[in-house]
């Protein structure tokens, strides 16, 4: 996989779901060792674990030799996470979800993760493709912007 | 792994209390509807689901629970969810939960809306 | 840095110290994930701590350039860590440090980080070269051994 | 990077607690020998150190907090410490820290301790 030497922390996973704790862990490390808001925390470990989901799940399709790597820096309190797998990329994007949709049968009870990676993050960039396949770039500013 | 729920029922007057152990994802999925299935078994018309409040719940958790709530809602069962944290209380807000749960900040808040409800 | 297929996961820190708490995040919800006891996860951060300590200051000698490796897997409730950094291994062990010595001014105050590496691994090889540099390769056990 | 720490000196009776916040490490030199000092010109000769029992503490802070107990040891200084969790009581065992500092499991208990001693 591409690596970036300006990144201050790269995990790479194996393709096990469970295994998206670890780069939540590490990044919940990461986000306090720059003083960042407990709120802000669990916003980067929710977009973290969600991305990383997806690269297992979507980007890797399940396969067990394939990697999910998960990169962080921070610039002025601004952290920058991207989460890599070894896919092609979203093919098609979802609407946002409607759960009154959903509940009535009238929708497909998919598109939570995605959802959840546009609201929680400051920006987002996906389907940025590496020499080595997909990569989802997110940012998260110190103080949640209202 | 941490993969499985340990789901105790206990019945409080007319609310049946659902108090999940464990971390709400996708490997719920067997546990919850289990423990719904025996709320269902006791005609349980209210019921209330308790989480820890340190619990990790991610989208694959979010959907099992909406399965719930579809139930919910079609079986006329009024549904709760107390001890979540304020991030997850964001989340369920965000994604509309709170359209088709009440939410409460503790297993006594939620017994007594339920109760009365 | 030579890659292993097999690890579970890799974490690639910059040469930095405070960076060690991430690699001991990491390895923490790395043993929850395999059920280990909180007194063998705080033994376990302990020796990620001492052993990525000693890759920055002394194997890559401060140098911002230069990087640590982290690498975990778990095998039959034993998990194995090594650590790498890009010196040359360790050129003379100190004798384990004797503090009724130390206090009285007689011994250097040095030596404790791999005093308790050695004390809490259940195994462990130090100077391990490979393509890239020196690597400790630690193992800690789910029970601890009596 | 949370690298400093706040010390507050409280004087109980004939024992001077210096209260720790924050990891001990090598950055904690600075820190501690400030409120040692600082105990010194009050002349304490008994001392409790009170550390977070979720606090950091990595070889880089052992080397510091042995560099304080020689000197305590040479100014004829009882010292104790408070707060350790279950690790790190282990490890300040292993080190030997326990030959020359009491180890004790609350504030309480260690001014109880050195103020009878
Ligand atoms: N890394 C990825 N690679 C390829 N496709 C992806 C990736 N992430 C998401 N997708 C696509 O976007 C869809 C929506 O993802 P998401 O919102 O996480 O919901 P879900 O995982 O429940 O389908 C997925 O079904 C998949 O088709
Ligand atoms: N990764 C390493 N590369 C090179 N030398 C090392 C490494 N780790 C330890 N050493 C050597 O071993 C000595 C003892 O290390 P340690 O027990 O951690 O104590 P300290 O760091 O206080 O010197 C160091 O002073 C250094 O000379």
């Amino acid at each position: 996989m591409h690596t970036n030497n300006n990144r201050a922390v790269e995990i790479t996973l194996v393709n096990q779901l469970g295994y998206e704790r670890i780069a939540m862990a590490c990044s919940a490390s990461f986000a306090q060792l720059f003083g960042f808001p407990k709120n802000r925390i669990e916003d980067l470990k929710t977009i973290v674990s969600e991305a990383s989901i997806n690269a297992m799940q979507h980007g890797n399709k399940g396969r067990n030799d394939a990697k999910v790597k998960v990169s962080l820096s921070c610039v002025e309190d601004i952290i920058n996470v991207q989460v890599s797998d070894e896919g092609s990329g979203i093919e098609e994007f979802p609407p946002n979800p409607d759960i009154e949709n959903i509940i009535e049968g009238r929708e497909p009870l998919i598109g939570f993760g995605l959802f959840l990676i546009k609201q929680l993050t400051d920006r987002v960039e996906f389907n940025k493709m590496t020499g080595k396949g997909n990569m989802v770039n997110m940012s998260i500013n110190m103080k949640e912007q209202v | 792994m941490q993969n499985k729920n340990e789901i105790t029922l206990e019945k409080h007057g007319a609310v049946m209390l659902l108090d999940i152990e464990g971390d709400i994802t996708a490997f719920s999925e067997p546990f919850l509807n289990e423990a719904y299935k025996n709320a269902n078994d006791d005609d349980a018309k209210r019921i209330l689901l308790k989480v820890g409040d340190d619990c990790y719940i991610n989208s694959g958790g979010i959907a099992v629970l909406i399965q719930i709530l579809a139930q919910t809602k079609r079986n006329n069962q009024n549904i709760g969810i107390a001890g979540l944290s304020e991030h997850f209380k964001k989340i369920f807000n965000m994604v509309g939960i709170t359209k088709f749960a009440s939410i409460h900040n503790t297993v006594e808040d939620g017994l007594e809306a339920l109760s009365a409800g």
